[in-house]
């Protein structure tokens, strides 16, 4: 592809660069700790699901039950190991034994590390194969069935119940979508647990569950099958219970998460560090299942102003590359963030929105960049509002986005209703059909407002990522650099939750994970 | 951990299909993100200054129609005094649908072949329809969609079908005009076009073309269609028409039923 | 202005030679006639106006009376002229009596030549001072008052009932409307008078009387003046009495007029001859008056398909281009009519719109082209038709056109509801705010489609104008090369109104306009 | 000629504005493009599937709704059994405008200088006010362009004022968290801001603070006031507030509001 932007390759790389440096020295602080929620995860890959009789998963009880017989800075996997050897038991009946009282987890000896490693690998290799089994039926669907193509039409449902939800879902599927994301109850993030079964009562979202993900998985190959295409189904994979998310949709086949590196910490002010390590598990499994992340670079302009800010959306994709990288996850499911979030009332506001999404595409070729709508300036008028969105679908043609997240006419007024996502299809594929060749047809002036906003714009966010680099991370988070959002290091929700690694911590799916990523066993000390 | 509640409502495996909620037929509301919620979007424009006092006015109206929970979530003046209002609400008003009878055109639809052979086989003679735009209405785009060659969206035109003796008078015929026609060409079947609707002209002139054939003892021998964009067949079977027809309709549409209509009335001979 | 498309200027040029050759045939064949509306024109800008007792117009009157004294053909003046001079009554008053019968025109001696020129002369001076003087209140209005920058929003009125037009207009002008048109009850364009008086009662539009556009004007200066914003006032001379609605127009001060050379033809069936021969007269006074004439070329594609019929739109363009020259109108009052009407479910469709609209804006730079908003594919859906809309407004600003005649979501449903009109220029208004420069910033690829398409059209185009030149333009009508309506030039309305000049024919107007318009005084059988 | 009527309708020259119909405000209707026309616009989903029995029941509801001449302009199947209707029709009801009263905050509103001398003049001491984001509603940008510094729209926050002593406690906050805030800092007025409302969320849980307060005998001495895209005065006034603000306020608009009701309620001590 030609640069329409003459981008200068030199700013990129030294972007790049910092970034690198960042997320180095990040990773190797993410070496060294664990955190309950991945030593959930682990559980739930194993095999661990359900709730005890006051409505706990099982996962939660069991690490609670490792965490205060003071093992888990070792890994959940080894005393697990030990007590399935021990009872004979299968994985759930031994998580239920745990939860009803009758094995105590604390009580029983380590078995030899060898048997340890052999009974994990043996299991691991259940769950690792239940992960690539899903990932070869979605390419076994791809082949077979229409997959779509760029800019993918992205539409949520959030009815907070989820058989509504799936009626909206198969219904938008009719009409034309290619992913559906089922938003989460307000405040699921902040759960240190993942609510069990299917649920009907979220406020603006319904609960991620693992049965909430089997029902919509199911309802959506079957209408695929109808439709003959395959519909794509996304969640959230953020909040205290990221890595374990990662698991649950592995396990039940979606294809696209919402997993940032950042996020949780400036929007839910979760604890830095607890996210951090989340993340890079979490993304370890969105790799191998062959799911494509969402980052949610978007956000900041919710906070931030768009034309102001525009340095800290590059800056912040640069980095969320490179941790994305530094788990093996490949740039072809880097689905990075940006959004269409200025002000309408601007003069030539559109030719900056246009100048922020060809930059992205330019800069991240290969990234199945997601593309949000406007939110911010949309009002209670809905008829302006479907134009904005109109222009928001034209700048996603015009550059060649990957996903485009479909935006609503009534996105101040409510969760979308069942028409409010009709005429959001209506309109994108309106625009996309229309206009479907454009990007290859419409170059810009060469020192015109376009090139220049973008040449700009990338060298605020290289200033931006040096400064960062120079500041450190976590003292630059500190300082607010990210969406107007001061973060410490030991501040906010869920820092109980991490731990430092023993020096004999055991992770078999860790392990596994990065065999089968190409990544090299975990190196720690290199830097930091 | 601290919290208590976990959220389970149902069984996993339970078959999601099962829970799915159904409309009660007999008292259908507006749907919009949860079974029976009576969610509808409103505009319009009052006749009064944007302010507190315009806001209330519209959500009373909004009231008034049996909005519940009416939401103004947007009002602007749009100058000289009035305001232009989008609102949401839910409706409280339900609807029969299980008892809902519309009056249809029964005919079986064919196509361009199997009408031709029908004329050959039942008929056995070229039918003779005309077409017109009627009135002071000149949009000839409807008719001519029916009558012409080249047809419309893929589908010839009567004027293409060899069984037929089609005509198209054009536009802005007026109905006496019309009926000295229909006599001339003794058409079996007329066929006419209403576009403009403002003031109801299209029923005035619908009107008074039934009157006119009543008078000259010719309705009942002839099949006389309607149609156009704000046409249905109801209101044509209200305004003494044989059929109605609307949006989208393509020439087969029309033709099997008059060919059929022509068999059905005795009047194929 | 660089030109994005590469346009063969040589092809242009062909284009241009056959369209003049055509204009220069038939100007020869319209020098040889007048029509009964030529002449009731001519006493309206003497000053003749009101109706008889049964509510005929007194130029009806008067003109109908020379008519049957067999004095027509020599024009309306010297018979006129005449009995002025033997009854020494105002022309008011002339015309009153020839109504009531107390003055007989057919038994007036005619006058010396030189005291009827004399007395035209004079008459003809106040009318052509009342233009004058209009014009240069709109110039003094365009100093004083911003006069909107293009693409001018233009809106229509079209209640039926003056009254709450005014209502309408005023708050359009409010919302950012820059042109009020005022869309005429169907069927006026074929009643061979001007109705007269305020009027309340039309059909799909307002009848065209002198009244209305004085109240319409009043209502539009008085907002103006608040607004800091002169208000442009739009009518239809078209119909049976193109020129004199034109001189209506000329005496209340319209600014912008629908004013095609074979719209009536073509549309309404009127006679080829008696539409040739008005539409000059009635052009040389909007020429004066410094009115912007608004061609239908738009009107071809609500019968013929947009993309297929491309061509025939930019033919028209020049055939208008050339006579209008040829009756002294400037470039710069050409509005040449293009529109926005492929189906908007053609793939790349939005590439061929841009593609026109470029083209008619590279080949008549400095033409104020108007450009016409969907109609024939707008449905009931009002939220897709909004949008299309929206795509429509985006060519505008992408390609710099003069006017936009601004789209209504409710195209399909009925005459736009002040709310529908408040939505499209809230549409319009973002839109060209948002990529105002957009057309400065955007080049298209130099082989591509959209150029492609627009070399395709415009040869297609130049061969169409050669093909009629070697037919003859009548017989081209007759063979139904434009919207594919066939018509003879002995067929459609009003032909009985068309004469054959004598050789003394005296047109005291037509000789002060072709004079004030640097034309010359007119030229027979030169060619032809 | 053979035309013979030639509309005249009204004298030329008679003043325009004369002529111009009025709104009779005891009974106004929306307005189309004539005075009284009633013309609305409606679209609305139900949960049955496209055709002409769909398009009838869609037809009923306009109707029953008051609005005649119901005339469905759209209708799309949108899959699952459910069909997208767009109507528009004439309504009949109306609304008597000319005598609404709508409660409204009655302070007159200051600037930013004004507000400070009068807290100098008439409090004579800084008046400390709280801002909090309640509940699960984590939507600060709405309360942080009431109290941040930086303001919003070019007005400056109420951290900005000299004589105000604002803490912005952020989003998530508890209602019990909020009281312990309340009586920790001595606040004289508590600025609540709710933006999620599915499931009437902000109304359980505006309540639910007003409940907490009115317990603990801190209601009565406290300005409460409630905020959001949502928010109406009316609303907040129902919920037990001194007022409510809704979108596009401004600091000035509540900093105004506060410092005058403190005073009139005799709480500038
Ligand atoms: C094209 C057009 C014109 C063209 C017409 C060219 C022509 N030769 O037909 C021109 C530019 C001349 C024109 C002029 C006017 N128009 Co016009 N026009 C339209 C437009 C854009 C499209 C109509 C069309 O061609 N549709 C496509 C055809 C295929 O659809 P259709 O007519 O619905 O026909 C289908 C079915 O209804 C059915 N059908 C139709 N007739 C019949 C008959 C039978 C027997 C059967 C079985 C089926 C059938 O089959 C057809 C194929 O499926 C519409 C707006 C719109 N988008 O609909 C306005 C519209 C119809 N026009 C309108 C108006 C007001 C006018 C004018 C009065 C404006 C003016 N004051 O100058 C004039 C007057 C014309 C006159 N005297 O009638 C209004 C009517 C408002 C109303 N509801 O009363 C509309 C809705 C625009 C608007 N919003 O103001 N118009
Ligand atoms: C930005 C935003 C977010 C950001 C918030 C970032 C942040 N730190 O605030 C993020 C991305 C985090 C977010 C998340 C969610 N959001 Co959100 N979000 C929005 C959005 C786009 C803009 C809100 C905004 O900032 N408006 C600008 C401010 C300035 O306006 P304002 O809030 O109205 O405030 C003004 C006035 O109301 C008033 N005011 C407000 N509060 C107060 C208080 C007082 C005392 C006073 C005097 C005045 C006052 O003054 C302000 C200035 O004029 C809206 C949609 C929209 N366009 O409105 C959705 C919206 C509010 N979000 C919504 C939802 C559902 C969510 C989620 C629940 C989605 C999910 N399931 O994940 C989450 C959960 C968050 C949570 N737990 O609350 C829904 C709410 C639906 C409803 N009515 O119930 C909306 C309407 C979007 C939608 N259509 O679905 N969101
Ligand atoms: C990357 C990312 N994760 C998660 C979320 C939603 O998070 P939560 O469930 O915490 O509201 C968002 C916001 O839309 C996001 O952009
Ligand atoms: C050039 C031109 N003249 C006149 C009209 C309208 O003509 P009539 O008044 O004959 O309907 C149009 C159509 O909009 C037009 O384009």
């Amino acid at each position: 592809m030609k640069s329409k932007l003459n981008l200068d390759p030199q700013m990129v790389e030294r972007a790049r660069a910092a970034a690198a440096t960042i997320a180095d020295n990040v990773t190797d602080f993410i070496s060294q700790r664990t955190t309950e929620s991945v030593e959930r995860t682990v559980l739930r890959l194993f095999g661990v699901d359900g709730i005890d009789a006051d409505g706990v998963p099982l996962p939660n009880v069991v690490v609670d039950a490792v965490h205060e017989a003071g093992l888990l800075a070792g890994g959940v996997t080894r005393p697990f190991m030990s007590a399935l050897i021990a009872t004979g038991l299968s994985v759930q009946e031994l998580a239920e034994a745990v939860a009803d009282g009758t094995v105590d987890i604390s009580s029983i000896a380590l078995a030899p590390e060898a048997d340890i490693r052999a009974k994990a690998r043996e299991l691991a290799a259940v769950g690792m194969d239940r992960i690539r089994q899903n990932r070869s039926t979605r390419d076994a669907y791809l082949d077979r069935l229409d997959g779509g193509q760029a800019p993918l039409l992205y539409v949520i449902v959030a009815t907070g119940n989820i058989y509504e939800d799936v009626v909206q879902a198969r219904a938008a599927a009719r009409q034309g979508a290619d992913i559906i994301a089922v938003i989460r109850s307000t405040g699921q993030s902040l759960l240190d647990y993942v609510p069990y079964g299917p649920t009907t009562e979220g406020f603006g979202g319904t609960y991620a569950t693992q049965e909430n993900f089997r029902i919509m998985r199911e309802a959506l190959d079957e209408v695929g099958e109808e439709l003959g295409r395959y519909i794509r189904l996304c969640n959230y994979c953020s909040g205290l219970c990221m890595p374990e998310i990662a698991s649950m949709g592995a396990l039940e086949r979606l294809d696209v998460m919402l997993n940032d590196a950042l996020y949780g910490i400036l929007f839910r002010d979760i604890n830095p560090q607890r996210t951090l390590v989340d993340q890079a598990f979490s993304r370890m499994i969105n790799a191998y299942a062959g799911v494509i992340i969402n980052t949610g670079e978007d956000n900041y302009l919710t906070t931030a102003d768009a034309v102001e800010a525009a340095h800290t959306v590059l800056a912040s994709q640069f980095i969320n590359e490179q941790f994305a990288l530094r788990v093996g996850l490949p740039e072809e499911q880097m689905g990075l963030g940006h959004a269409f979030e200025m002000n309408p009332m601007i003069e030539d506001g559109f030719l900056m929105e246009l100048a922020q999404a060809q930059m992205a595409r330019e800069i991240f070729p290969r990234a199945p960049l997601k593309y949000m709508p406007p939110t911010k300036h949309m009002t209670g008028n809905i008829f302006r509002g479907h134009i904005q969105d109109a222009l928001f679908n034209m700048v996603g043609i015009m550059t060649g986005q990957g996903i485009q997240l479909l935006g609503m006419m009534t996105e101040q007024i409510h969760t979308p209703l069942m028409q409010d996502r009709h005429l959001a299809l209506e309109n994108a594929k309106y625009i996309f059909n229309n206009a479907r060749h454009i990007a290859e047809e419409i170059e810009f002036a060469p020192e015109g407002r376009i090139v220049q906003r973008a040449h700009a714009v990338l060298a605020e966010s290289v200033e931006l990522l040096e400064r960062i680099v120079e500041t450190g991370f976590f003292e630059a988070l500190a300082k607010g650099v990210f969406a107007d959002v001061k973060r410490t290091i030991d501040g906010g929700k869920g820092l109980h939750g991490v731990l430092l690694r023993s020096d004999d911590y055991f992770n078999p799916f860790e392990i596994a994970l990065r065999e089968e990523l190409g990544l090299g066993p975990v190196k720690v000390g290199v830097r930091g | 951990m601290n919290e208590t509640s976990r959220v389970v409502e149902g069984q996993p495996g339970d078959d999601y299909r099962d829970r799915i909620a159904k409309a009660d037929l007999t008292r259908i509301r507006p749907y919009g993100d949860t079974m029976d919620d009576g969610k509808v979007q409103l505009s319009f424009t009052l006749p009064v200054p944007d302010g507190p006092e315009a806001v209330e006015a519209a959500r009373q109206l909004a009231a008034k129609m049996g909005l519940a929970e009416a939401s103004i979530v947007h009002h602007e003046g749009t100058g000289e005094g009035f305001t232009f209002f989008v609102a949401y609400g839910k409706c409280l008003h339900t609807v029969d649908y299980a008892h809902i009878q519309v009056p249809k055109v029964t005919s079986e639809v064919m196509d361009f072949y199997e009408i031709n052979h029908y004329i050959q086989d039942r008929i056995g003679r070229k039918v003779v329809i005309l077409g017109a735009c009627t009135g002071t209405d000149a949009h000839t785009v409807g008719i001519d969609a029916i009558m012409n060659m080249k047809g419309y969206n893929g589908e010839y035109g009567l004027e293409r079908y060899p069984e037929v003796d089609a005509h198209n008078l054009g536009s802005q015929v007026e109905n006496e005009e019309l009926v000295r026609k229909i006599i001339e060409y003794k058409a079996d079947a007329v066929l006419v076009s209403q576009v403009v609707t403002q003031k109801d002209v299209h029923i005035k002139n619908l009107g008074a073309l039934v009157d006119l054939l009543e008078a000259q003892g010719l309705r009942e021998n002839l099949i006389l269609v309607a149609g156009g964009p704000r046409i249905t067949h109801e209101l044509a079977l209200e305004l003494g028409y044989d059929a109605g027809f609307g949006p989208g309709t393509l020439a087969p549409d029309v033709a099997s039923y008059v060919v059929q209509e022509l068999v059905r009335r005795g009047l194929a001979k």
